[in-house]
């Protein structure tokens, strides 16, 4: 059953992929040295997310599957995200 | 891979191991499913009997039979082994594994060795929890729902059943993986989503549950253990932890959890009703989308078992809202089982009998959900046994009656016998008559204001409590005859051979009774609906 | 039993145990997010304790073993299997040496009296008992999967050598990368909300 | 139900009577259909099925009306619990204080009851403390019940008696096992009845008459304070040590870390009941007994050494 072709992804875009991380991680440590009070999570916790996207899409092959799969992660994200927020309704007005 | 001959029945099957090791060792979906059975079916018995005296003990005001520790290590040791072995994996164990892939048209599950590794995590996982039972300390007496700060402080065993709890949750992981993965990759060609059965949709959605819930409660119960050996002091409040956010973790699976019992419960009944009403199911459509929307809201209602617990009040508001859109796709199913009932040629044979008692025990366990949603009547009601006979209704009286409904439905096809239906309908009755005395008392007991948990009462409540221990007794003459009956049958019973005994239209009534070790000589192709009696 | 071989669906259980893995560490995220917002300035004062540094040094060798381990299933699907060793090589090395940072960054917290349950961490408070509980639970957990990797990491670069896993069956090694990504992923969380908090 | 004991139990049973009243609706209604469609369609008298695939107008209607009817049991539940939430300014504040296993309650004056005494129509605003583990005040008569959580601040309750009277009070939150004995009661006084008992100070602290008992004197206060829940007079061991033939013996301890030899003396009492997890005598574990502080007085620590030194012959 295994008709369906792999995507092989070339060597060269897993290099420039990493670069791009680093680059990230790089600005995430720089930006902490800056005040932005409570801004300044908000960047991190961008910037970690703008990271995990890269690795799913590229390094977890998602960029290349069929759409199934992108969509039950972001169905997870979400799942997860509405949880978090749901629990702070309590945590926010006790 | 086809062998001339006629192929054999996988009870008859003769692999690499011989006698019992044939079936622990046995990967074939069906052998499995049978493996849990026996386990559940041992294990009900265990549980049932704990219930029993716990309802000895209550029959009348202070000591009767054992003192009180005792009685808080029954109800925990009781509440573990019914909802962490029996109903949690229940249906989808058995009857999902039996019938997922034949219904669906498959040979298999996806994962037929991860599927014997669910039941070995399962089976490690109750010889754990049973280890707590025999240690030095003592029994645990927390409540199957380990609220810290009590369960850290407990001197006695929680370590082993909080462990045994966490390894039951990875076959259940694994059991959902599975199903899903069977779901989306092996129905059988020309099985279009909306041209499958209703009990494999409703597996799929509770296999969702389980795999989206249930790391929940495994990091939970890891969290309790590092709380009680290493004192890390997350939910301590000695430590500046809250034990609110125990409860909030606890719940975000636990509720999910409910719908795992519930889910492949309706799905029996969506099977069992249509094939004894010789009618096509009505409103195939709205049953599908109405299971798909109680797994997503049923993740979003858990604060309900929290509504006195101290939370914020914007929260208990949300809680209480989102809990009623839940009842909604509950009360469609329901509409819709009636209606197919409508204008059918109904067929009253034991697992009818079981059908249409499910569905009135269950309007009643839905409706007192109902009572128990609203914010005011839930601070009066919260952990009163109104709560008790609530979960009972729908736990016992929701999946308990499905389940039965499913054995003897599915019986002939899992055994080649049948089994004997004056019994089995006795049992019925007896059961049922049973079943009603044991918990309706316990709704007036909760609504006087008797809490649960309770060893010993006050006088006033005593009339209730008399009422339901003798239910209990009623209802254990009914289960025996059930069991024995069932016991009896599946090694003497008339052997059947006929493929079709009640007229199913669905692809496990196509096969041989009892199925070939492969269930199908070749793939069938589907071309129509389920259900479909033109 | 019945031998039957599907690419799309074991990777298809791959990803839906990752998600239960994703959901096993949220739930921890959501506990570390509740206290947190109860202690900012303990959480702040406590993240100044751990070493930025190495926690940089770690984030990164662990991006470029994921890349590695990326490297290592192209390398597969080209036939190339003494470079898809090579990469599998790099990759169980780096988390080795994530683990020996992890047992130095840990060791300098036992030894300043910084675990659960010391007496020291105690004068200093609820919100900092509660910022290292989290820190060497969420840290050790993640650790306890890097152990895993590296078991799967062991087996499956035996695979390749016995050619068991080859160019046209490498699912094992597609898995086992996707777990070592999700074990990057939770890392790439894990360090800003520990080591960089302002 | 409208026992009309206090001011919630209105809002509390109008919200029962609506959605049970929808509920028994519901329930006998499609039972009635059910078993209607049990005889007429029977296989008997009706041979052949109809078939129907569905009714797309039908299943609107039946997730519309449920869902009016969920929304009106939300909202009657909603408004007889809002004023559950909104404790008035005014009222009598006491302190209620959980531990295993008994309840106790400390008034402005300084006064400490086992039982609540509270005057009738005036707002009572309890402010809810627990010592060691989840526990639950309800008092069913009045509709109320809120956890006692150990550490969460600000945790109260009110409510607002409109009968005299004496009502149960539970502990609802599992703790433990003396969970069932949990048990209290409220007196709903007339308001100047009330007043005069709390201006009653003579009862703030013990008072020791001439030529008083003082063994029994002692043996009142170990039983109000809930201590023999784990000590018992007779030398078996519920959840402590046993307090029988203890007093002037040499016992060992673990202080700090440290084994050593103690002397079971007065002192050694009053450190137990103030700092239980001091000094932890041997074959028990620490944690389980929590501090007495500011709930037992000295002069009553006396009076149980007195009680405790009778326990020896
Ligand atoms: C199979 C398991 C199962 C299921 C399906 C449910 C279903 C529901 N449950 Fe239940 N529940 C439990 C198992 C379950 N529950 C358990 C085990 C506990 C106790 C845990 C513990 O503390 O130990 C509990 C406790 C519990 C509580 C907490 C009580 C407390 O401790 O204070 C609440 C509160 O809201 C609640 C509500 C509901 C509701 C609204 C539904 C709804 O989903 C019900 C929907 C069904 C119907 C509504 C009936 C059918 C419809 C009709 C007849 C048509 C007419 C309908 C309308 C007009 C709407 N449940
Ligand atoms: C599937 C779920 C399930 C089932 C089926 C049952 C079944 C029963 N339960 Fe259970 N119960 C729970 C789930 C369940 N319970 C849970 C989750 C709790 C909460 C625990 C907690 O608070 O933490 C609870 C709590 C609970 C309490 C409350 C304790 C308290 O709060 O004080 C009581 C009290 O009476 C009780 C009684 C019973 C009884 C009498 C039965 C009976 O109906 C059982 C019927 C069976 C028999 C009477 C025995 C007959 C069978 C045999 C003799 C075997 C024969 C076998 C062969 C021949 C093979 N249960
Ligand atoms: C929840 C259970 C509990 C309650 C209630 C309790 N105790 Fe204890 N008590 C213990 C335990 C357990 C120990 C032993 C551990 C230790 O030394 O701290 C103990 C130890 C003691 C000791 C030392 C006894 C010895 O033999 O060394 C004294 C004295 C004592 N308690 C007095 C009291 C008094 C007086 C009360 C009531 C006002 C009380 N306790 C209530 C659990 C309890
Ligand atoms: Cu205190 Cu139950
Ligand atoms: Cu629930």
């Amino acid at each position: 059953m295994s008709e369906e072709k792999t995507h092989i992804v070339p060597y060269k875009t897993q290099v420039i992929v990493l670069f791009v991380l680093l680059i990230l991680t790089g600005i995430t440590v720089a930006v902490t040295r800056l005040e932005f009070g409570a801004l300044n999570t908000l960047i991190a916790m961008l910037v970690a997310g703008i990271k995990a996207t890269i690795v799913l899409a590229w390094y977890m092959h998602l960029k290349y599957e069929k759409r199934l799969l992108p969509m039950l992660v972001a169905g997870v994200v979400i799942l997860f995200l509405l949880v978090l927020f749901v629990t702070f309704f309590d945590y926010s007005y006790r | 891979m086809e062998s001339p001959t006629k192929p054999i029945s996988y009870l008859d099957y003769k692999g690499e191991y011989k006698g019992i090791l044939g079936w622990i060792f046995s990967t074939d979906h069906k052998r499995v499913g049978l493996l849990y059975l026996y386990t559940m079916l041992a294990f009900f018995s265990v549980g049932a009997i704990l219930g029993l005296l716990m309802k000895i003990q209550l029959i009348a005001p202070g000591y009767t039979i054992m003192g009180p520790q005792t009685y808080n290590s029954l109800f925990t040791l009781h509440g573990i082994i019914m909802i962490f072995i029996i109903v949690v994996p229940g249906l989808p164990a058995v009857f999902g594994n039996f019938f997922l892939p034949i219904m669906i048209g498959a040979k298999d599950v996806a994962f037929p060795r991860i599927n014997l590794l669910s039941w070995w995590l399962y089976a490690v996982g109750i010889l754990i929890v049973l280890t707590s039972q025999f240690m030095g300390d003592g029994p645990p007496d927390t409540g199957w729902t380990f609220y810290a700060p009590y369960s850290f402080q407990t001197a006695t065993n929680v370590l082993p059943a909080v462990f045994g709890a966490f390894v039951m949750g990875f076959s259940s992981i694994l059991t959902g993986i599975n199903f899903v993965v069977t779901i989306h990759r092996m129905r059988a060609p020309g099985m279009t989503w909306f041209k499958m059965p209703l009990f494999p949709w409703t597996l799929y959605g509770t296999a969702w549950i389980q795999i989206l819930a249930t790391p929940v409660i495994g990091i939970t119960l890891l969290l309790i253990i590092a709380e009680r050996t290493l004192g890390i002091g997350f939910f301590d409040p000695a430590l500046g932890g809250d034990p609110i956010l125990y409860q909030h973790l606890f719940w975000i699976y636990s509720h999910p959890a409910v719908y795992i019992m519930i889910l492949p419960a309706m799905g029996v009944i969506s099977e069992i009703i249509p094939v004894f009403s010789k009618k096509t199911i009505f409103g195939y459509k709205a049953i599908v989308l109405s299971t798909m929307a109680i797994a997503f809201v049923g993740y979003f209602v858990w604060g309900h078992h929290m509504f006195t617990s101290g939370m914020s009040g914007r929260a208990l508001f949300a809680f209480s809202f989102l809990t009623f859109l839940v009842a909604i796709p509950s009360a469609i199913k329901v509409f819709n089982w009636v209606s197919t009932m409508h204008k059918g040629s109904l067929d009253l044979q034991t697992p009818f009998y079981w059908a249409v008692s499910f569905l009135f025990v269950f309007m009643i366990g839905g409706l007192t959900g109902l009572v128990l949603g609203s914010l005011a009547t839930n601070v009066h009601l919260h952990d009163t046994h109104f709560v008790v006979a609530h979960f009972h209704f729908i736990v016992f009286g929701g999946t308990g009656f499905a389940f039965m409904g499913a054995v003897h439905y599915w019986f002939p096809k899992m055994f080649g016998r049948m089994y004997d239906a004056n019994w089995a309908n006795l049992g019925w009755g007896i059961f049922f008559i049973g079943f009603l005395a044991l918990y309706l008392p316990m709704f007036y007991l909760g609504i006087m204001g008797m809490p649960r948990r309770y060893y010993d009462y006050l006088p006033e409540f005593h009339g209730g409590n008399i009422f339901s221990s003798l239910g209990a007794i009623v209802l254990i003459a009914g289960l025996m005859i059930i069991f024995i009956n069932l016991v009896r049958s599946a090694r003497h019973g008339t052997k059947i051979s006929e493929k079709n005994p009640w007229g199913g239209t669905t692809l496990e009534w196509q096969v041989d009774t009892p199925p070939t070790l492969e269930n199908f000589e070749e793939i069938p192709t589907i071309t129509g609906k389920p259900y479909d009696y033109n | 039993m019945i031998e039957h071989r599907d690419d799309q669906g074991a990777k298809l259980g791959m990803w839906l145990f990752i998600f239960t893995e994703l959901l096993l560490f949220g739930m921890l995220f959501v506990v570390y997010a509740v206290y947190r917002s109860m202690h900012p300035e303990a959480f702040r004062i406590a993240g100044e304790e751990l070493d930025v540094t190495l926690g940089t040094i770690n984030t990164v060798i662990l991006l470029i073993s994921s890349m590695t381990a990326a490297m290592s299933i192209t390398a597969i699907q080209k036939g190339n299997k003494k470079l898809c060793l090579q990469l599998l090589g790099i990759t169980i090395l780096i988390a080795v040496i994530f683990l020996v940072n992890k047992y130095f960054e840990w060791g300098a917290k036992f030894e300043y009296g910084f675990y659960p349950g010391s007496p020291e961490l105690h004068e200093l408070g609820y919100g900092t008992i509660l910022f290292f509980g989290l820190y060497f639970f969420m840290t050790g957990v993640h650790a306890l999967h890097i152990i895993i990797g590296i078991g799967l990491f062991i087996y499956v670069a035996l695979q390749v050598k016995k050619d068991k896993i080859h160019q046209t069956d490498h699912v094992w090694l597609e898995n086992t990368g996707l777990y070592w990504h999700l074990v990057d992923l939770i890392w790439i969380f894990l360090f800003p909300l520990f080591y960089l908090i302002h | 139900m409208y026992s009309g004991a206090s001011t919630f139990v209105e809002g509390v049973d109008n919200a029962f009577v609506f959605i049970l009243g929808i509920s028994f609706f519901f329930l006998i209604g499609i039972t009635a259909v059910i078993i209607l469609f049990l005889y007429r369609y029977n296989k008997k008298k009706h041979p052949k099925a109809t078939q129907i695939e569905g009714n797309n107008t039908l299943e609107v209607i039946w997730t519309i009306i449920p869902l009016i009817l969920v929304m009106g049991m939300f909202y009657y539940g909603y408004v007889g619990w809002i004023p559950m939430k909104r404790p008035p300014d005014q009222g009598v504040e006491i302190t209620a204080n959980a531990r295993m296993w008994n309840f106790s309650f400390r008034y402005d004056n300084g006064r400490i009851t086992d039982k609540l005494y509270v005057p009738k129509d005036t707002a009572i605003i309890l402010h809810l403390n627990a010592v060691d583990v989840l526990h639950s005040l309800y008092i069913p008569a009045f509709r109320v019940k809120e956890d006692m959580v150990p550490g969460l601040p600000d945790n109260k309750m009110w409510f607002e008696a409109t009968k005299t009277g004496t009502y149960s009070l539970f502990c609802t939150e599992y703790c433990g096992l003396q969970h069932s004995y949990m048990y209290s009661e409220v007196v709903v006084m007339e308001p100047d009845e009330f007043w005069a008992w709390y201006a009653d100070t003579t009862a703030l602290d013990v008072e020791v008459p001439e030529g008083a008992n003082l063994v029994l004197m002692g043996r009142q206060i170990v039983e109000s304070k809930g201590c023999i829940a784990c000590h018992s007079y007779d030398g078996t061991i519920v959840i402590g040590p046993s307090f029988k033939g203890k007093f002037g013996e040499t016992i060992t301890v673990t202080t700090e870390g440290q084994e050593r030899q103690i002397v079971y003396d007065a002192e050694y009492v009053k450190r137990s009941i103030y700092d239980p997890d001091y000094d932890i005598t041997q074959g028990f574990r620490a944690g389980q007994m929590f501090s007495y502080e500011g709930e037992i007085s000295e002069r009553e620590i006396d009076l149980i050494v007195e009680f405790l030194k009778s326990l020896n012959e």
